[in-house]
């Protein structure tokens, strides 16, 4: 809840102010294949959320805000992105 | 031209509540990034405010002002004109709207800051509907689009009317600079905001912004439709700069149906 | 309190005649004064009245005039549509620009009327029919209610530099003749 | 210096003094006067100024909210149709706690079109958050507006001021009006430097959104804020008494009231005949007071109680009507004095609708009409009259 003084301002605040971090709605997470990503930063470029990271060689993910959307996978031009369900592929992610 | 690996790390917007997929907010991130931190946002009631500005979750790192539906850009002309007193030079000042808030109910206070020639940039992120308040038709509901209000029935077939010619529109107030663009060509996109921000007086840009809930479609083909409007015809890149409209050319026009097939507002019509 | 309504056409200056003769009181005549148009809009030809009050004390009443002391006609033709003598007070006085000289007191309704030519005086001053400074220089000629010095630093409060001047001119006169006329009747009263 | 003004010439001269720096506006009767000489001021280079010419009264308003949100002291004016179209934008404004001034002259809402004065345009206004003040003269209009914009920026405010002249019978009317020296309103009044404004090096969101656990905690405040503006709005006043040996009462104007058997209630330039009517039958040995309501939101209760504790009957001149009530301002003085030990009783008249004229002699008419009612000890609970629409 916000301090006496700053309701008392009116409803003008400080941003950003992040309560959740919006990852946590997501069903679905993409997972990155090192050895196929060719740094094109189509995922960078067009994640809604901003969740890659550039690097020298390969990008890296950062779930914070994902909300698994795919879009990253669909635009992904060497399959280097997949989808797999929350909670349940870590096994599957490593025999990949 | 705006290089795609020169583009700044740094995230201006995030941790909104958009949809996952939402081309909206990732219209307003990408513009952001050639924006730059040295950006005032007016953006009135709508997805794009609902889901970056409502507290706890305040998602902008620019100063963002918020404001009455039909009066972005008012807002936008006092914003100027307040900077302006204020001696505080460099700063742009950016009107963001849905369709509604720039098509509809706030194209009178569009006109009439363009009018003017306040300098500011007022970005359109079009959706081709009222997608807050449920996927109603608006003046951009493109023609056979099914919306709340312009539902399929044993009568209804959709939106009636083609969509309206903002371009035109905003043409006509011999504007320095406005221009189509789509989240599905960013390099193009992202080179008209770079315009825009060098013009001296307004300048508007109308981008396609696919809405994964609005338009009926799993949220990974965003980036992808937002492409195929462009390559099927549907939304021309044009560009009104020094009193010429120019439109890119499609060099292989791919078919409607592939446009069309993927959204379930389309549903309705013949294969 | 003494009450004055203003008679003319829209584009005649009725208004600013109001005004003058308010500002002229109030700032350069020791008095209290207020001034108003008719409210509304004012059309060009359509008749227009404004008002002036004038007291020794702070003016507090703002109800419209039903009662003038004074009456001026910008216009004669008014006349003819226009019941300027309605509510005038006894005693009072009505002052009329018509193509004569300026006669002696006639009583009309109860009250004493005087006609004064000021479209010629306008004319041959200023080159224009505009008669409103005229006939505030007139009034006060008449009445003594206000000085010439007073009218004259309205005058050139109100109009811009070089209307002033001319206008100035123009109120001297219309001042002398109105003051001369009223000093010649009341001999002849004496008489 | 002293200057022969009218009531939109004396907000204007204010607006100037004031050191306002955006003003946005649209023209409309009988406001148009006041933003002409505004930009008169501009043209002629004495007064440094961004006018924004905006297409529409609702622009205005969202180009004052703007500006005002970089920490710029702003200004506008309406009337009527205009200040209706500006609704959307009335909450918004107070709601976000910014303060500014808006000069309204008062004039009757269409249909029948109107353009002349009364007072439904703002009292329709009244739950918008902004604080009211009703002037009765152009000198009032003038220091008023000086007054509003040093309440409105009060930390412990932070609330829009409308300042209401009403239509022609103030703005259009020209009278004697001491125009403050600058360096003394200077001193009076210091520049708005808010708290903060929008700035990229420390960026807000100003109109943030607030479900319901979070939007009554604002809402609370804001009614906090206008509480308070009770007292700031007097102390104001007499700190503006101590600059310029002015002062308007702060929230009420009570004359003669201490030992009236009736007391008026009005507000605006009416209160200025209704004085002349209350010397008058003063000296017809009548125990009649006026009671000019200068504020109406904050709505003064105290004030009033204490006003009119000993009133038998308090005759209140609405120049409005809430269709299918009463006048405004009558329902909300029996409110206000409900409860006291000897409740006068209220009497509602609805009166000058559309720039009809109030007399000396209507306002005679009423106070006879309640003195009588006191003669004849009725105490009934029925109003004596309510709305004699032929005035």
């Amino acid at each position: 809840m916000l301090a006496e003084g700053d309701l008392r301002k009116g409803p003008n605040l400080a941003t950003p102010c992040l309560s959740t971090t919006t990852g946590s709605w997501r069903l679905v997470r993409p997972v990155l294949d090192p050895g196929r990503c060719h740094n094109c930063l189509n995922c960078w470029l067009f994640c809604p959320e901003g969740c890659f990271t550039r690097g020298e060689r390969i990008v890296s993910l950062n779930l914070d805000f994902c909300k698994g959307c795919g879009i990253c996978v669909a635009e992904c031009p060497r399959q280097a992105l997949a989808l797999v369900e929350e909670g349940s592929n870590d096994a599957r992610l490593l025999e990949r | 031209m705006v290089k795609i690996k020169e583009l700044p790390d740094v995230e201006l917007v995030q941790g909104s509540y958009a949809c996952a997929g939402c081309g909206g907010i990732l219209a307003v991130r990408m513009a952001l990034k050639v924006l730059g931190p040295e950006t005032v946002i007016v953006t009135t009631p709508s997805c794009l405010l609902g889901v970056t500005t409502f507290y706890p979750q305040l998602a902008f790192k620019v100063p963002c002002v918020n404001v009455t539906f039909p009066s972005t850009a008012a807002a936008v002309s006092g914003v100027v004109a307040g900077l302006k007193c204020r001696g505080k030079k460099g700063v742009r000042v950016v009107g963001l709207a849905g369709d509604g808030g720039t098509v509809d109910i706030g194209l009178q206070a569009l006109s009439g800051a363009i009018e003017r020639g306040d300098n500011f940039i007022f970005i359109c992120y079009d959706n081709e509907a009222y997608m807050n308040t449920g996927v109603q038709r608006s003046g951009a509901t493109p023609l056979g689009a099914r919306t709340t209000t312009t539902p399929v029935g044993s009568v209804g077939r959709g939106e009636e009317r083609p969509k309206k010619d903002m371009l035109g529109i905003v043409a006509a107030h011999n504007i320095p600079y406005a221009a189509t663009a789509s989240i599905g060509y960013p390099q193009d996109y992202l080179t008209k905001v770079q315009k825009a921000m060098q013009v001296e007086g307004p300048a508007y840009i109308q981008v396609l912004s696919p809405c994964p809930p609005g338009w009926g479609y799993p949220s990974e083909l965003t980036v992808k439709l937002a492409r195929l409007a462009v390559q099927t015809g549907q939304w021309p890149l044009a560009e009104y700069e020094n009193g010429r409209l120019t439109v890119k050319e499609i060099a292989h026009r791919r078919p409607l149906r592939d446009y069309l097939a993927p959204q379930a507002r389309f549903a309705h019509l013949p294969g | 309190m003494l009450q004055i309504r203003w008679h003319g056409r829209g584009g005649q200056g009725a208004v600013t005649a109001a005004r003058i003769f308010g500002l002229a009181a109030a700032l350069y005549g020791g008095r209290y004064a207020q001034s108003f148009p008719s409210f509304g809009t004012e059309r060009r030809g359509a008749p227009v009245t404004a008002f002036t009050r004038l007291d020794n004390r702070p003016i507090r009443d703002r109800s419209q005039i039903y009662n003038p002391d004074y009456v001026v006609v910008l216009d004669a033709t008014l006349l003819e549509s226009t019941d300027v003598f309605a509510g005038l007070a006894a005693g009072g006085m009505v002052l009329i620009n018509a193509g004569r000289e300026m006669a002696a007191g006639q009583v009309r309704a109860g009250a004493r009327v005087y006609y004064l030519d000021a479209t010629r005086l306008a004319r041959e001053v200023l080159g224009a029919p505009i008669v409103n400074t005229a006939m505030v220089a007139a009034l006060a000629g008449a009445t003594g209610l206000l000085s010439l010095e007073a009218v004259e630093k309205a005058i050139a409060d109100v109009l811009p530099e070089g209307l002033a001047a001319k206008n100035i001119g123009v109120a001297r006169q219309a001042f002398a003749l109105a003051k001369g006329l009223i000093e010649k009747e009341a001999v002849a009263g004496a008489g | 210096m002293r200057a022969y003004l009218n009531g939109n010439e004396a907000v204007a001269a204010a607006v100037r003094l004031a050191r306002a720096e955006v003003v946005a506006a649209y023209p409309i009767t009988p406001q148009s006067t006041i933003v002409e000489k505004i930009a008169e001021y501009i043209a002629d280079g004495s007064m440094e100024a961004d006018y924004i010419r905006v297409e529409s009264e609702h622009a205005a308003l969202a180009a004052c909210y703007g500006s005002a949100v970089t920490g710029t002291r702003v200004f506008t004016a309406t009337s009527s149709q205009g200040l209706a179209y500006m609704f959307e934008m009335l909450p918004y404004v107070s709601g976000c706690r910014v303060p500014m001034v808006m000069a309204v002259a008062n004039r009757g809402l269409a249909a029948p079109w109107t353009i002349w004065a009364d007072h439904q345009d703002a009292i329709a206004c009244r739950d918008t958050g902004w604080i009211q003040l009703y002037v009765e003269t152009a000198q009032e209009a003038l220091d008023t507006c000086l007054q509003a914009y040093k309440i409105a920026a009060h930390p412990e405010v932070l609330t829009p001021v409308m300042v209401c002249l009403d239509g022609y019978v103030l703005s259009h009317t020209e009278e004697i009006v001491d125009v403050p020296d600058q360096e003394a309103v200077d001193r009076f009044l210091p520049p708005y430097r808010p708290e903060y404004s929008v700035d990229t090096q420390r960026p807000y969101v100003f109109g943030v959104g607030a479900g319901p656990d979070l939007y009554p905690a604002f809402k609370y405040y804001q009614q906090q804020a206008m509480l308070r503006a009770k007292e700031v709005i007097k102390e104001v006043d007499r700190e503006f008494q101590a600059h310029f040996q002015r002062s308007y009462g702060g929230l009420v104007d009570p004359y003669y009231c201490h030992d009236a058997a009736v007391v008026l209630v009005v507000m605006g330039a009416t209160a200025g005949t209704a004085r002349e009517v209350v010397d008058y039958l003063r000296r017809q040995g009548e125990a009649v007071g006026l009671l000019r309501l200068r504020s109406f939101r904050p709505f003064p209760v105290e004030d009033l109680r204490a006003a009119l504790t000993r009133a038998r009957v308090v005759a209140v001149l609405d120049r409005d009507c809430s269709f299918g009530y009463e006048g405004v301002l009558a329902t909300e003085i029996k409110a206000a004095l409900a409860g006291l030990p000897v409740q006068p009783q209220v009497a509602g008249f609805i009166g000058g609708l559309g720039g009809r004229d109030i007399s000396q002699e209507d306002l005679a008419g009423i106070f006879r009409h309640c003195l009588e009612a006191v003669r004849r000890q009725d105490r009934g609970e029925k109003q004596v009259i309510n709305g004699d629409w032929q005035k």
